[in-house]
């Protein structure tokens, strides 16, 4: 049985059908087309899927549709605005910070939920926020250093 | 293209019909085989807020042989129709114009009760919106002129159906329903002569049966096109012949066909006959040959159809 | 090897066919990408405005749209085939010029939302008079449509060769007419349709198009972009006739669109949209005078024709030139006066189409049979004796090549009994035919060559990499059988990566009758590279001479032992182990005079050859209707050597149709500026019931430069099919078509005329 | 507005769909089985670009509403092919040269093949007739009469 769920998606509202069973993941990437959040193990144990839901990094590939109803969700498409990128996607260009690039999405998402929590976070904080996002490429030295580029450039 | 929005309902009967047509404050078109309709509706000619699919009432895709008639269902198609043995045995008028209407797809897909029913045509009112807006909308439109005659009070919109001539030639009548009840009417009487709203249909009727006497005729249908399927009749002669008499019918000129009767044939009756279509025959610069010459070709199909009919019968 | 063919020549099934069988084929609409968007135009309901101002600003509070674009997003860039003719912007902001031009476009997350934004978008017009008559639009009162061009004239061709007076007044007969025609709809299957996907600073295309390279350079100029990040990509293509050829304002369209959103957009056309708005072809109107000896000698021409250009450049100066050069590289011209004008009118944009000029071509057929008639000749033999042979010159100076013309005529004539039939028709019976010659390859600057790359993969099959693009006609079928044949590998084994410009050299396109010339002979060059490297090894290896070896069924083996034999995927294998992997590249480059202008300088070799073809044509009038019936049609074609006679045939009878009976059916219907039959409905194409009986005729010649000996194949049909339905009215009737098409009403005018002139 | 449920046997496969209720079959196909072997050319039914077979019959798909045909079998080019093998009709057209740009190929072969399910060996003049429903643009139609022709032979 389908069902209509209305929420918050990149600062607009959208209306959609949705199965009970599918993921938040599915529905951004199959239904919506949303394909910048990547599917990494399917588990919630990578972190690749992660978007921000009110305000905190979620695993998308295991959140339950339904809940989505009337949230406010942003996923990496929704970061730049205008054309302009957010600083932190600046951070990893400039920092070096991206290698294949599977987990960028999830890791800029959770450092974005963190920096809006906390502008001024000390490297343990970083390193907590990311502890569930797997990077194979970089050895996280280069993404740790984006990421307090951008608080100690508050 | 995409259609624009409305409802579809599908009814299982005729008083089910009735009713969803009543609910819809009349803002609601019946749809059999869609061929006419869909396309109307695409080009945003009709708005409907809801479509009453026919195609589901039982009775409706019937043919049969009650007492001295031949009664259609109006939902069977062209194809099925073509197929019927008295179609070919008793009216080999009919028989030619299901033949010589469109293309063999679309005369599975098309109904005789849509194809009787179907909205005139102009070229320059088959268009999308878009090509309306910028011409000006045109009285049929609901304009407040003719686009193609700019001073002319009235629609010369065509009416292209192949076979509602050919039936009014043997003598068929038209079984109406509505919440009223039923009426039966000669064919000829199911057109206004008003190509803005060309059929006589009171709002909400359905169309039931067609019903046809059954008599053996002798007939022929003449249609002038540039291809060989496909196109609507730019003229159409439908000539049927009944011991020393004959019923003719002229389609494609017009809003509505011209129905001629003689007496007794012979040469002179045929050329009269011939003679007054040619000055009754008005067209206008709507369909993609002149007008002049459309007029010209009505006494000469005639005439090719009544030869054809005496050199040995319809085929 | 030439005289050894395996493959070429052969009748084999076309590389293309099995995806557009299943329906796996795709094609532009078919295209669906994450997040796309859908696009609708705004478009002008004026012929003729000023732009005072256009809102875009409402369209995009509508739910679901994601962008909306007018000219003022554009760069002000305007596009012209030509330095010359650059008028075009796609967009306008000036003024709007005809019923259907784009205005403004929206993209939205659905079709639904696109069309209500489109009803929010605000345009404020200043309508201006406006002029849909060439003649009319030519006076000095008619209004302006661009600045630039006085009068109207956008195209002025003068071709001035002999003495043209003293010529006519020694003449034994002169003769004078008026020839008109209706403009065509290209009416190809499929609606233009394009995606453009724009990501990363990079633009990705794909439409159906007939030269994806002159495509991305003009995208890339009206977008400002480098030309490396405008991408055109490989996609099938349902026919283009010639109406694929330019940019399209969609392209420019989608292209805005997908920029400003950062998402895909598709834009599709309707089918009245693509009537109106993509292009038509030229309305004609050619007074052709023509000089003749008692002899049936043509000892001169003079030309004035009328060119109705619609509202913009297009191919102007090309398409104002092509019928007369494809006359005069047919039949001798000693004396020959050539103006040519292509006017702007309140329309949309004519361009270039497979038939194009008929009205033109058809009436010097015609007119030439009158006076032959009159001068008790034959019209075969007045053919055979003004017709051109190989060595000579064209009366602009262009060499022609190889020459099959004369067997086209005479062998079309033995099987159609012409002499007879022509001499003692019956009533309202006639018989007619019709020469053309077409350039294979003419000068399009330094586009006018293509190059090829082939790489042998380590199992020993191919990959084959060329510009060349397919609109149908069997162009990608044609480079793999080329390559086939050179290889020794069957084509199954060939994978062809094609006419996708960041990928694929430049390559003219397949509307410059290039294909098989241009086309095929670069990646003949490429796969021969390619095959000197696998034979260098396998001498080796085998230990006999390179002559000795030859390439067949995938292996490399010996002539004089043929025992002595291995595979080529050994041989590739081998390449590797060398650090040299066989890899080949070719070009070809046709012989033309650079130096030749279309306007300023009409002289000098057009094309790297020329092909040629006789159509006789069988008809029947109703005399009651006016209805012409075509019973029989015969095409002869000197196509060279074909590569797949069947894909040739193909285009000869896909000729027959839409040039030949396109002549009793087709023609654009106006009422001003609005079309009247922009639908497949009230526009006639022919259907099969329509068709006559078809016998096609391959006149092989061997081209010395052709890839094989091959020239192009099916447009000289296709240019004179239509002559011989008016040459045979004429023979039927005895006298000259005034418009084309001959349609029954048309037609039962002129009988009506001729018998009230003669009894 | 609501949305109409409908199913549908497409080629051989049972699916079940939430349709609009103005939606075309020819979009159905399309958009939401991805089935694009049916093409739009003209969209009013002119030209037979869009025909499929509704239970046999063949049809301008574009004039239909999917809600119309609920129940009833489908049958697409895709669904043609029986495993690897093609169907004979698709094996002429291959082998006659009736393919050229392809647009309306699709429609043809379904044309050609409910005659030839209906008749056996049809006379030529039945082909022509027949085929005379669809509009093709490139060959001239003598190469598709002669595959229909070939295959009916078989």
């Amino acid at each position: 049985m389908r069902k209509e769920i209305t929420f918050t998606l990149n600062n607009e509202e959208v209306t959609v059908e949705v199965e009970p069973k599918w993921t938040l993941l599915y529905l951004l990437r199959e239904v919506l087309g949303l394909t910048g959040t990547k599917e990494g193990c399917g588990y919630g144990e990578c972190g690749a899927c992660t978007v921000i839901i009110e305000g905190k990094a979620v695993n998308s590939c295991i959140y339950p549709v339904l809940e989505a109803e009337g949230k406010n969700i942003t996923t990496i498409e929704g970061l730049s605005k205008n054309g302009e990128l957010h600083v932190l996607q600046k951070a990893f260009i400039e920092k070096g910070a991206v290698q294949c690039g599977f987990c960028t999405p999830g890791m800029i998402m959770s450092a974005k939920a963190l920096l809006d929590e906390k502008p001024n976070p000390t490297e343990d904080d970083i390193k907590e926020a990311i502890e569930g996002n797997l990077c194979r490429c970089t050895g996280y030295v280069m993404i740790i250093d984006a990421i307090k580029s951008v608080a100690a450039g508050r | 293209m995409i259609l624009p929005k409305f409802d579809y309902k599908k009814a299982r009967t005729i008083e089910e019909a009735l009713e969803l047509y009543n609910k819809h404050d009349g803002n609601a078109f019946y749809l059999a085989g869609g061929t006419d309709l869909v396309p109307l509706i695409k080009l945003r000619l009709l708005q409907p807020k809801v479509i009453i699919d026919l195609k589901g009432i039982d009775g409706l895709k019937d043919i049969k042989k009650i007492n001295n008639s031949l009664v259609v269902g109006p939902n069977i198609t062209l194809f099925e129709l073509k197929q019927n043995p008295f179609i070919k045995d008793y009216f080999p008028c009919l028989f030619e114009s299901l033949e010589a209407t469109s293309c063999k797809t679309l005369q599975m897909r098309g109904t005789i009760g849509g194809n009787i029913l179907q909205n005139t045509r102009c070229l320059q009112y088959n268009k999308s919106l878009e090509w309306r807006t910028a011409r000006g909308f045109c009285l049929k439109m609901g304009g407040k002129v003719c686009n193609v005659v700019p001073n002319s009070k009235s629609c010369f919109s065509n009416y292209c159906g192949d076979n509602a001539p050919s039936l009014m030639t043997i003598d068929a009548k038209a079984k109406l329903v509505s919440a009223k009840g039923e009426r039966t009417v000669r064919l000829e009487k199911l057109f206004s002569e008003d190509g803005r709203s060309p059929f006589t249909i009171k709002p909400g009727e359905i169309l039931k049966e067609i019903i046809i006497p059954l008599k053996k005729t002798k007939g022929a249908y003449e249609k002038l096109t540039v291809r060989g399927s496909i196109d609507y009749p730019l003229v159409g002669v439908a000539v049927t012949v009944k011991k020393d008499a004959a019923v003719v019918a002229v389609t494609g000129i017009g809003p509505s066909p011209h129905l001629y009767e003689i007496k007794e044939i012979n040469e002179k009756s045929i050329n009269e006959v011939a003679d007054w279509a040619y000055e009754d025959a008005r067209p206008v610069l709507n369909a993609v040959l002149t007008p002049l010459y459309r007029k010209k070709m009505v006494p000469v199909l005639i005439k090719r159809a009544f030869k054809r009919i005496g050199a040995g019968g319809g085929r | 090897m030439d005289e050894n063919l395996k493959i070429v020549g052969k009748r084999v099934i076309r590389s293309d066919s099995y995806a557009k069988v299943t329906g796996g084929a795709l094609y532009t609409a078919d295209l669906k990408l994450p997040g796309m968007l859908y696009a609708k135009v705004l478009r002008s309901p004026y012929p003729h405005a000023k732009i005072l101002n256009i809102d875009v600003s409402k369209a995009l509070k509508v739910p679901g749209v994601k962008a909306a674009i007018s000219g003022f997003d554009a760069y002000g860039v305007k596009w012209g085939v030509f330095r010359y003719t650059q008028d075009h912007a796609m967009l306008p902001t000036d003024k709007v010029r005809y019923i259907g031009e784009d205005v403004a476009a929206v993209a939205a997350v659905d079709e639904e939302s696109a069309i209500e934004a489109l009803s929010l978008i605000k345009v404020e017009y200043e309508p201006l008079e406006a002029v849909f008559d060439p003649v009319e639009a030519m006076k000095d009162t008619a209004p302006q449509i661009h600045e630039q061009y006085k009068n109207n004239i956008n195209i002025h061709i003068h071709i001035e060769v002999g003495d043209v007076d003293k010529a006519m007044a020694k003449a034994y007969i002169v003769r004078e007419d008026t020839f008109k025609a209706k403009g065509e709809a290209y009416a190809m299957m499929e609606p233009y349709a394009v995606v453009a996907s724009y990501a990363n600073g990079y633009l990705d295309l794909w439409m159906p198009n007939a030269g994806p390279h002159v495509r991305a350079k003009a995208l890339s100029n009206l977008l400002k972009l480098p030309l490396n990040r405008v991408r055109v990509r490989h996609i099938n293509s349902g026919g283009a006739f010639g109406g694929r050829s330019e940019v399209a304002p969609g392209d420019l369209v989608a292209s805005l669109l997908s920029i400003k959103s950062g998402r895909p957009v598709k834009l599709v056309l309707t089918r009245e949209e693509n009537a109106m708005c993509s292009r038509q072809v030229h309305d004609i109107i050619a007074t052709v005078k023509t000089g003749m000896k008692k002899d049936g000698t043509i000892v001169a021409k003079e030309y004035k024709t009328i060119y109705d250009g619609g509202a913009y450049s297009s191919t102007g100066p090309i398409a104002t030139s092509i019928p007369y050069y494809v006359y005069e590289e047919c039949y001798r011209l000693p004396n020959v006066r050539y103006d040519g004008y292509r006017v702007f009118t309140n329309k949309g944009i004519r361009g270039m189409y497979g038939c194009h000029g008929r009205a033109f071509l058809a009436g010097n057929e015609a007119q030439m049979d009158l006076m032959a008639k009159e001068l008790g000749l034959d019209p075969v033999e007045v053919r055979l004796k003004n017709g051109l042979t190989a060595g000579e010159l064209t009366a602009t100076k262009s060499k022609i090549i190889s020459c099959g013309l004369k067997d086209t005529i005479i062998q079309a004539a033995e099987k159609s009994d012409f002499k007879k039939k022509w001499k003692k028709h019956t009533r309202n019976k006639g018989i007619g035919m019709g020469c053309v010659a077409i350039m294979c390859g003419f000068p399009m600057g330094f586009r006018s060559g293509s190059s090829c790359y082939v790489k042998i993969n380590d199992d020993g099959q191919v990959t084959l990499i060329t510009g060349m693009v397919d609109n149908g006609q069997g162009n990608e079928s044609l480079a793999v059988q080329v390559a086939s044949e050179v290889l020794g590998i069957p084509m199954d084994d060939i994978n062809l990566v094609n006419a996708d410009t960041e990928v694929t050299n430049l390559d003219p396109g397949s509307y410059s009758q290039a294909a098989a010339y241009v086309g095929a002979n670069a990646v003949k060059a490429a796969c021969e590279d390619a095959r000197k490297k696998i034979i260098a090894i396998a001498s080796k290896k085998l230990g006999v001479p390179e002559e000795e070896i030859d390439l067949k069924d995938r292996v490399a083996y010996s002539v004089k032992t043929p025992d002595k034999r291995m595979p080529i995927s050994w041989i590739t294998r081998e390449a590797f182990f060398k650090g040299e992997p066989i890899v080949g590249t070719g070009s070809f480059f046709p012989d033309i005079d650079l130096e030749r202008e279309w306007v300023s300088k009409p002289e000098g070799q057009m094309a790297g050859t020329y092909s040629f073809g006789t159509s006789v044509a069988e008809i029947e009038i109703d005399e009651e209707t006016g209805k012409i019936k075509v019973p029989k049609f015969i095409a002869a074609h000197d196509c060279g050597r074909p590569i797949n006679p069947m894909a040739v045939e193909g285009q000869m009878e896909g000729s027959v149709g839409q040039a030949g009976i396109a002549t009793i059916f087709e023609g654009n219907m106006w009422y001003k500026g609005f079309l009247l039959n922009p639908d497949l409905l009230e526009y006639k194409v022919p259907l099969a019931c329509d068709m006559p009986d078809i016998e096609t005729i391959i006149v092989s010649s061997n081209d010395p430069k052709g890839p094989f000996g091959a020239k192009e194949g099916g447009l000289t049909i296709r240019m004179n099919a239509y002559s011989a339905i008016a040459c045979a009215f004429t023979n039927a009737t005895g006298m000259l078509f005034e418009e084309l098409p001959l349609t029954p009403d048309n037609v039962l005018k002129l009988l009506e005329k001729n018998k009230g002139g003669k009894r | 507005m609501k949305t109409i449920k409908v199913m549908l046997n497409v080629n051989n496969e049972k699916v079940t769909l939430q349709v609009k209720p103005y939606e075309t079959l020819l979009e159905t196909l399309r958009e939401r089985l991805s089935l694009t072997g049916a093409k739009e050319s003209c969209s009013l039914g002119s030209c037979g670009a869009c025909t499929v077979l509704v239970n046999g019959t063949p049809m301008r798909s574009c004039l239909i509403l999917t809600p119309e045909v609920e129940g009833a079998s489908i049958t697409t080019i895709e669904g043609l092919k029986n495993g690897e093998k093609l169907h004979p009709l698709q094996q002429a057209f291959m082998e006659k040269g009736a393919v050229q740009c392809g647009f309306c190929t699709s429609g043809m072969i379904l044309t050609a093949k409910a005659l030839l399910d209906r008749n056996k060996k049809p006379e030529k003049r039945d082909i022509v007739k027949t085929m005379s429903s669809n509009i093709c643009r490139c060959t001239g139609y003598k190469k598709i009469i002669e595959a229909v022709e070939e295959t009916s032979k078989k």
